[in-house]
């Protein structure tokens, strides 16, 4: 086991360094530079030399080779570096940022969840009812809508309806303050978003939940349960959720990994200063540094997830748990 | 003595048991065929038989090529398949056609009947005319009991027992002289079985074709073979014509196997006693030491789990592989 | 220039946060580097100005006050010697006390920016010779030649002063530090979200400021910024919303908002690229300008889009901007709009491209740039020319305009004290103009500004102007203006003591707003 | 020689069980998913307006009208004006063009070349199959978005750009599946004999592996479609889409329509519910495909 | 000996998107207590059909039980709420799959899965069933049961695991188990000692079997009673003697003949079933075997034979030549 873990961990190497790779020569591809845009983001005379300084100070007169290197070197050490755009320290300016897309992860999933194992299994039980045919257009409706349009109207209904009840209009917090500073506002902000992406991941979650299921119910095994004599809610939980449960958990695992860099639009919509936010501001920016780190960042996150879904893969599959 | 027409010596197929997509060891190895001698004469089938995944599809595939054997020669002809070259294979391919056990998924089930049975004849050259090719193809499902007709047919149109027609139609579409049959006939209904038995019958004795014919039931092979040889765990134990192996079995696994089968007729079966071999056919990826049936064997003796058996010819033409006998 | 709306005449108030809304974070902290409102709004109220617009009259393109001085001083020396007294007793947040030296260190920095630092605004101070401080009360100003802009220059709301014990330690400490004299302390940033600010009990200016401090909020959607302002989130946004979001909030509030207006000095402008063909042919430029109908675009634009006013290159209504009747004889602004565009198509027709097409490169700014460029696609259709338009981040599309590397482009002109005769240094030849992207050499045009900025009396300016007008917008068709933009601030009206300025970028330091709750 | 040959003539299907068999196959695909046929019909019906919309649309769509703007659903504008007093009705038909051309090419490129990949992958194996499948999982790591954000932030925005910049991320997402499938038909008998006949890498890829992930292919156009859509109108809300006065439904919902959304509501309102039913329809069918060839396949 | 099954007329249809699929139609049988009795057919001629059908496991849609009658013990198995036709599986009718490999949970103990049953019909605590459990396995031949207990399924190989499937059967002290191809998946000689296995265990606690199958020499050596099926019907039935040495239907006889023996000299030729097997969902009027049958006669086209006593015996075949066909096997042995 300790073995399987260890490989596991070693595999995350290459995708890491492929992904720096990537994103290092993506970046270089991006006509512009950072220097540019922060001497003469806006109209106006450039000064040839002070861009030139700009260049030096921050690296970017060394070649290719010699910045990707450290670029490397630094990830290794965990030292980011400062973001080119705002000269500060990158983890300075991630982590109040990383909290709150992780927050915001966690609590979506944790929706996805609720609301896909339930629906999925129902779904799947009574597949091809009137039952299945609702729970799956309401999963899917989550996904055709876009997410910034529930946004808008989840805030609107929300000035609404609260200038129709309380007789001044309310609407979520615009600033992020940590749930432990302060849960109640914390919790006002997060969980507008928190249900709208939530509802729009379950989606994925729920139809995996009910096509695996329903896969499983005609395995073999389960009729063999059925043959026992075992009650109808024994086989779903015991025997055909456990096994369903498999790709489901895969699927979360994923969407997990991509809920916390991937919510740019919401982000917007609910003034969440969270990753996808920071993502789109440094890569117009120009921002090397910023941009790498968070691709890093979005590369470790899914990988590290990968590796904790294979952990409880192995955990809930004995097959794959003594190999 | 019709001459030889494939000589394998010394056969290996090791696979290895790969761990790690980055750092990729090996960390075992499966010795599905290890070390197998055997000779096919012109004109002759030859069985070969032994449980599930005692290595007699890993065999048919290393004379295909396709697989590439860890060691040992092939001699086709008396050329050596082992190290040709892709050119000259090409060409001795068209000789060597197979096929398969299982007839729904060994037909493209994209292509029309007509077009599988004339590919290979396109590629190969032997029919670079279409029409000639059509007409090959409709002389070929006659041959093989089908109406020409289902040329223009998909595989999911018809039956199982037609699709192994078509099977064989492809096999034959090059004029190959040796054609393996990997358990051509083990999917199929009891009920069909014999069609396809006879029809592979009458196509030996139309076309002189040879046959390795790969199977698990014993009665079939002793119906449509000369000689037969068993294998267990990658080797061959035993290997001797039909009615010698079938009227005086050697090895204490081809005794076993024989006792297995029951024969339908109640009262015989009834009267008959039964010696039921203990235990399962071990993993190849360890397979025991010295002798590998030893762990399951009556006769075993303690020098069997150190000696590696020889494989003798006890009698004419009769080759064994027990140190005990 | 007028605003409407009531700012509060009550005794002020003490006490309370004021949450405002900013579209933007600014990449750095210094104000002398910076050129964008998101700088001002969040860090102007940290500092202090030798002199700045008068916070009872920010609409008045002269009236300045002193901020650090103890009064306005009298040109001497032909108008070449500016003497400013510095207040005593003024106090860095720090507690080390402000004098002469640190205004002279702040002022050097703007004006001769060392190596390694870069000013955005060295060309307003062309006109500079030297500053220096003969003691520590007094700065000296000397001036190559007398000019009217030196005064609104120094008054640019950038000017901040830094301690220059700062700046000797690091030139660019400022860049990520806050350090000022301003009437609020640096209370704390989180990273892309907010920055606050807690008032300066030691501020120079007794009884102010009136609030506890201030929350300076990032939010770049305006849906966000205008409902943050309806479920009072926060207070105000300083930059100016739309008309319907105005009209929303009014309806949703009522008396809860106050609505203040203003024209505002900043006007979008397009501009052909005259180095790509068929836009080297004045014809067709000519073609471009003809088609727009400016005073209908007035009317209907005003009701979506934060523009209004219809002018030329001088804002609307300063005493050198063209009459309605001189405008009417420009192309362009012509009353017969069918005219107009018969007249392009015909161009367009003799330059032999009536069927043009061409990219229209703007700015990924909404209010008002996709807005009036949308209208424009619109308007050059209806004269059988086909525009695609393509939307860049500022810093990517300003990238392309320095490069030359677009057919017509959009962008603007917005200045923050009003000062004509600076602002249309926009329209000169590219070689000369600092923000001029057309890629014409026009040495005519050139003298005549030169000619301007020297003429003493404003008769002769104006004249000048419309010679300068006439042969920008008609002659040679080197650039055209679209329409001059309208500010609306509807805030809380539990906010008092903001005026409205025709800039977004004057009268920012909050000294002086409370908070009538 | 005895061989029976009257086998065939048996089991001959009639040509009258061919004939119908199309029509009845919709029908019956129909009852047995009636969810599938609804997202069949909205396809159907969306792909009608685009080709027709020269002659659906009352209005010309980009034209403005300031002396209508925001006017309600009315008989003359039957799904209202937006600011620019253009009739939204037309600015919807016209852009299920957009939403078609996106959506459909991206979609159909991405998957092809994620086929191509996919399958030449899985029929390789080994190195090469290791190398690929190393460099999909580096692109896998990132949400679509951001790598269409990326690619955007290189090519510049437009309609064509948006097009390549949902393309890439697609690519990896097809080769992922369409290899899963081709490794799984790779071990099937019909190559192994395609093998044993000496058939070149080429002709075994393209005769014989890639009709047979024509499945998966197909789901995952389908399903490709509907998230392009969706794609484009987060990056036209972004600002990075296709650009005004294009009529495109995720340029309508962006900048005004927020403004708008509560006293003009229906600027905001059809272009949302235009690409929500397009969306819901693609999905719906693509789940239905699915659940048709291969319910296997579903981690789409 | 008592009837402790009899079944009447069951039908068992599918109601599929390409037709009705008459999977069973109409069969009737009786299975008397301890006796073993065996159903052999060709593939898809229903016989898991008819084996699920007992304990109502079709699956439903698309299947679904349309006639006939299941007394078990004089209840009628098709007549019982969901509830009591519960109580009847695993305890007193149990069943063993055919594919060992798949017919296991793999994410539970194979302690687990025995255990649940007794838990759920016989009301013990965990610890009894544990008990229990080790003594079932003790008693399928497996060693050292208390380890056996807690590993999963993949540890097992394919005999051990159809061994287990057995103590799973025998767990709750069945009167019946239904064995459908419970050797096929394995090797043949693992299928001989499975076989032997259930022979032994169901003789010494007194089970009967049903035992289904197409290998027409397990039938010979296990079988007291033999049904031969064909498209969905029972067309001979009878003891092993009757049916190999006197079969009186043409296919029972075509069946014989087909397969090469070991216990006879080689023949020249074999003499196959001509055709082939029918589409359940398109039979006809008649005889669906009458296409590939010898013997056919003008009526067999139109009318369907009747399952019907030879010579009043406890033989019944459903041919209207039924003697012509004795009489070809006793010309031709
Ligand atoms: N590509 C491979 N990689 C690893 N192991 C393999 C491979 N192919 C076959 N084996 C192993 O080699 C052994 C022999 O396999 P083979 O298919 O030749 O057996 P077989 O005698 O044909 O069995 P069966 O009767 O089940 O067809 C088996 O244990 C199998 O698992
Ligand atoms: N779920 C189903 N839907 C439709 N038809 C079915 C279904 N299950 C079984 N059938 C049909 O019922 C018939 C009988 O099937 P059954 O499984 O009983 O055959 P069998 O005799 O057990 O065959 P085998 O020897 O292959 O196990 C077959 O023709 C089959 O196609
Ligand atoms: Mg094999
Ligand atoms: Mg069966």
């Amino acid at each position: 086991m300790y073995q399987y873990i260890l490989k596991r961990l070693l595999l995350m190497i290459p995708t890491l360094l492929g992904a720096a790779l990537l994103v290092f020569l993506l970046l270089r591809l991006v006509p512009g530079d950072v220097c540019v845009l922060r001497m003469a983001g806006g109209a106006g005379y450039v000064d040839p030399k002070a861009i030139d300084l700009c260049h030096a100070e921050l690296g970017l007169d060394r070649s290719y080779v010699v910045q990707f290197l450290d670029f490397i070197w630094g990830f290794v050490r965990f030292d980011f570096g400062k973001s080119m755009w705002t000269g500060r320290p990158i983890v300075e300016e991630v982590a109040l940022r990383f909290e709150l897309s992780l927050q915001i992860a966690i609590m979506a999933t944790l929706t996805a969840i609720m609301l896909a194992i339930p629906l999925g299994t129902i779904s799947a039980v009574k597949q091809n009812t009137w039952i299945d045919y609702v729970v799956r257009a309401f999963s899917i409706a989550g996904i055709a809508m876009p997410s910034f349009w529930l946004g808008v109207l989840i805030i609107l209904g929300l000035l609404i309806t609260s200038k129709s009840v309380f007789g001044s209009p309310w609407m979520p917090p615009i600033k992020y303050v940590p749930l432990w500073v302060d849960p109640l506002h914390n919790l006002s902000m997060t969980i507008f978003p928190a249900l709208a992406t939530g509802y729009r991941y379950s989606a994925v979650a729920t139809r995996m939940t009910r096509s695996a299921l329903l896969e499983v119910l005609r395995e073999d095994y389960v009729r063999t349960a059925r043959a026992k004599g075992l009650v109808q809610k024994l086989i779903i939980r015991r025997h055909a959720l456990g096994n369903a449960l498999l790709p489901v958990v895969t699927i979360i695992g994923i969407e997990f990994a991509f809920l916390m860099g991937g919510l740019v639009v919401t982000e917007q919509v609910f003034n969440l200063n969270g990753l996808g936010k920071l993502f789109v501001a440094s890569v117009t920016n120009h921002d090397y540094t910023m941009t790498q780190a968070l691709v890093m960042l979005v590369a470790a996150i899914f990988v590290v997830t990968n590796f904790v879904v294979d952990i409880v893969y192995a955990w809930l599959d004995p097959r794959i748990r003594y190999k | 003595m019709a001459p030889e027409l494939v000589t394998i010596r010394n056969l290996k197929m090791h696979f290895p048991v790969i761990e790690g997509a980055l750092f990729s060891k090996e960390v075992a190895r499966v010795k599905a065929v290890d070390g197998i001698n055997l000779t096919i004469r012109k004109g002759e089938t030859l069985g070969l038989v032994g449980e599930s995944g005692c290595g007699k599809t890993t065999t048919g595939r290393c004379i295909l090529r396709l697989e590439h054997p860890t060691g040992g020669e092939i001699l086709f002809d008396g050329k050596n398949l082992v190290d040709l070259d892709q050119k000259s294979m090409r060409a001795l391919r068209q000789k060597i056609q197979v096929i398969f056990q299982d007839p729904y998924s060994s037909l493209n089930p994209r292509m029309k009947i007509g077009e599988i049975i004339s590919e290979p004849m396109k590629v190969h050259g032997t029919e670079p005319n279409k029409a000639a090719r059509d007409a090959r193809v409709a002389e070929l499902l006659r041959l093989c009991g089908l109406d020409p007709k289902f040329a223009d047919r998909y595989p999911h149109e018809m039956s199982g027992g037609q699709r192994q027609r078509v099977g064989i139609a492809r096999a034959l579409s090059v004029r190959p002289e040796f054609i393996i049959c990997d358990e051509a006939i083990s999917a199929l209904d009891v009920s069909i079985q014999a069609q396809i038995i006879n029809l592979l019958e009458d196509l030996r004795d139309q076309f002189g074709l040879t046959y390795l014919f790969i199977a698990h039931d014993l009665s079939v092979v002793r119906h449509l073979c000369h000689r037969v040889a068993v294998m267990y765990l990658g080797k061959i134990v035993e290997l001797a014509d039909c009615d010698e192996l079938y009227g005086n079995p050697l090895h204490p696994y081809t005794q076993a196997l024989l006792a297995a089968v029951p024969v339908p007729d109640p009262d015989l079966e009834r009267a008959r006693a039964h010696r039921i071999v203990k235990g399962e056919v071990p993993s190849p990826m360890n397979p025991p030491r010295g002798c590998v049936f030893h762990p399951r064997c009556p006769l075993a003796v303690d020098s069997c789990a150190k000696i590696v058996p020889e494989f003798r010819e006890l009698r004419p033409g009769h080759w064994v592989a027990c140190s005990v006998i | 220039i007028g605003f409407s709306g009531a700012p509060g005449q009550a005794a002020p108030k003490k006490g309370g946060i004021l949450n405002f809304v900013v579209p933007d974070e600014p990449p750095s902290w210094d104000g002398h580097r910076e050129t964008t409102f998101a700088l001002i709004h969040p860090f102007a109220p940290f500092y202090s100005l030798l002199i700045k617009v008068n916070p009872e009259n920010p609409s008045s393109p002269t009236d300045f006050v002193c901020d650090l001085c103890t009064e306005m001083p009298t040109p001497t020396d032909g108008g070449r010697t500016y003497t400013f007294k510095i207040k005593q007793g003024v106090k860095f947040h720090d507690g080390t006390p402000l004098t002469a030296q640190d205004v002279v260190a702040s002022y050097k920095k703007i004006i001769f920016p060392p190596e390694g630092t870069t000013s955005a605004r060295v060309a307003y101070f062309v006109m500079v010779d030297s500053v220096s401080a003969p003691d520590d009360h007094t700065v000296v100003f000397k001036l190559k030649y007398p000019s009217g802009a030196f005064i609104p220059a120094l008054a640019t709301p950038y000017n901040f002063i830094y301690s220059k014990a700062k700046l000797d330690q690091d030139i660019r400490w400022y860049e990520k530090n806050v350090m000022g004299s301003g009437p609020f302390k640096f209370a704390g940033r989180e990273a892309g979200a907010s920055v606050r600010g807690e008032r300066n009990n030691d501020y120079h200016v007794p009884g102010q400021p009136y609030l506890d401090g201030f929350e300076a909020i990032f939010s770049n959607k305006q849906a966000v910024r205008v409902q943050a302002i309806r479920g009072d989130r926060a207070a105000i946004e300083f930059r100016g919303f739309p008309p319907k979001s105005r009209d929303d909030l009014v309806e949703a509030l009522g008396g809860d908002i106050t609505v203040q207006e203003s024209d505002w000095n900043c006007v979008l402008l397009f501009t052909p690229n005259h180095k790509k063909k068929p836009f080297d042919d004045v014809r067709v430029r000519r073609a471009l300008t003809l088609a727009v109908d400016r005073w209908d675009g007035s009317k209907s634009l005003s009701r979506i889009a934060i523009v209004k006013a219809v002018g030329g290159v001088v804002f609307p209504g300063h005493p050198l901007a063209a009459t309605k009747a001189e405008l009417e004889q420009i192309p362009g602004f012509w009353p017969d709009i069918n005219k107009s565009r018969a007249e392009a198509k015909r161009l367009l027709q003799e330059a032999g491209v009536s069927d043009l097409t061409f990219v229209l490169s703007n700015r990924a700014v909404d209010q008002p740039y996709t807005i009036v460029g949308t209208w424009l696609i619109d308007q050059w259709r209806q004269i059988g020319v086909t525009v695609e338009q393509k939307m860049e981040p500022t810093g990517p599309f300003y990238a392309r305009l320095r490069s030359q590397d677009f057919d017509v482009t959009m962008d603007f002109n917005c200045q923050s004290v009003v000062n004509p005769l600076l602002d249309i240094g926009k329209f000169l030849s590219t070689d000369i103009g600092n923000e001029s992207y057309g890629g014409y050499t026009d040495r005519d045009l050139d003298k005549i500004f030169e000619a301007m900025n020297r003429a003493p009396e404003e008769a002769e300016q104006r004249k000048l102007m419309r010679q300068f007008e006439k042969r920008v917008l008609d002659e040679q068709a080197h650039s055209f203006v679209t329409l001059w933009w309208n500010r609306i601030i509807p805030h809380r009206s539990y906010v008092k003591g903001w005026k409205i300025s025709p800039s977004h970028y004057l009268n920012q330091d909050l000294a002086n707003v409370w908070l009538d709750k | 020689m005895t061989i029976a040959t009257d086998l065939g003539t048996k089991v001959e299907l009639t040509d009258e069980r061919k004939a119908p068999s199309r029509l009845s196959a919709i029908g019956r695909f129909a009852r047995r998913n009636p969810l599938g046929a609804a997202g069949g019909a909205v396809i159907i019906v969306m792909v009608l307006v685009a080709m027709f919309a020269d002659f659906i649309a009352p209005y010309n769509p980009v034209a403005n009208a300031f002396d209508r703007m925001h006017e309600p659903p009315s008989l003359e504008n039957w799904l209202g004006t937006d600011q620019y007093g253009r009739d939204v009705f037309s600015r919807i038909v016209y852009g299920a063009r957009t939403a078609l051309l996106v959506g459909f090419a991206s979609s159909f490129v991405g998957a092809t070349f994620g086929l191509v990949l996919g399958v030449a992958s899985a029929y390789f194996s080994g190195k090469i199959d290791l190398i690929l499948q190393r460099i999909i999982d580096i692109f896998m790591a990132f949400p679509l978005i951001i790598m269409a954000l990326a690619v955007i932030a290189i090519f510049g925005t437009g309609a064509q750009n948006v097009i390549i910049a949902i393309t890439i991320p697609f690519i990896p997402r097809c080769a992922r599946v369409v290899r899963s499938s081709a490794l799984a038909i790779r071990e099937l008998p019909y190559i192994d004999a395609a093998r044993a006949n000496g058939f070149s890498h080429t002709r075994i890829i393209l005769r014989h592996m890639i009709p047979n992930v024509m499945a998966p292919f197909l789901i995952m156009i389908t399903a490709f479609v509907g998230q392009a859509i969706l794609l484009e109108a987060s990056l036209s809300y972004l600002g990075l889409g296709v650009q005004e006065p294009t009529p495109a439904w995720g340029l309508m919902l962006q900048g005004g329509a927020e403004e708008y959304a509560e006293s003009a509501p229906w600027i905001a309102i059809f272009p949302g519910i235009a690409i929500s039913l397009a969306v819901f329809g693609f999905s719906l069918f693509g789940d239905a495909l699915r659940d048709e060839f291969d319910p296997r396949l579903r981690s789409l | 000996m008592s009837r402790l099954l009899k079944i009447d007329s069951l039908q068992t249809h599918f109601f599929s998107a390409a037709g009705v699929v008459k999977a069973v139609d109409g069969i009737s049988f009786d299975v008397n207590q301890g006796e073993t009795m065996a159903i052999v057919g060709e593939s898809g001629c229903g016989k898991s059909v008819s084996a699920l059908s007992i304990l109502r496991l079709v699956a439903d849609p698309p299947g679904r039980i349309i006639g006939g009658s299941i007394r078990f013990q004089d209840r009628d198995l098709l007549k019982l709420s969901d509830e009591e036709i519960r109580e009847v599986r695993g305890k007193d009718i149990a069943m063993v799959f055919q594919e060992p490999m798949t017919s296991l949970n793999p994410v539970l103990t194979i302690g687990r899965q025995l255990t649940e049953t007794m838990e759920q019909h016989l009301d013990m605590t965990r610890g009894q069933a544990v008990a229990r459990a080790i003594e079932l396995l003790g008693m399928v031949g497996i060693s050292d049961p208390e380890r056996r207990l807690r590993q999963y399924p993949h540890h097992f190989s394919g005999g051990m695991r159809q061994r287990v499937m057995i103590a799973m059967a025998l767990c709750c002290e069945p009167k019946l188990i239904i064995a459908d191809e419970p050797t096929t998946a394995l090797d043949v000689t693992v299928q001989a000692q499975i076989l032997e296995l259930m022979k032994d265990l169901t003789q010494r606690l007194g089970v009967a079997l049903i035992i289904i199958t197409h290998n027409l020499g397990i039938v010979a050596r296990y079988a007291d009673r033999v049904n031969v099926m064909y498209a969905g019907r029972i067309i001979e039935s009878g003891t092993a003697h009757d049916i190999y040495h006197h079969p009186h239907h043409p296919y029972t006889l075509a069946l014989l003949r087909s397969v090469p023996r070991m216990d006879q000299p080689r023949r020249a030729r074999l003499d196959p079933v001509q055709g082939q097997p029918p589409d359940l969902s398109r039979l006809g009027v008649g005889c669906s075997f009458q296409p590939r049958c010898g013997f056919a006669i003008a009526r067999c086209a139109s009318q369907s034979p009747p399952l019907e006593r030879i010579d009043g015996g406890d033989h019944l075949a459903a041919c209207f030549e039924a003697h012509s066909v004795a009489e070809s096997m006793a010309r031709s042995s």
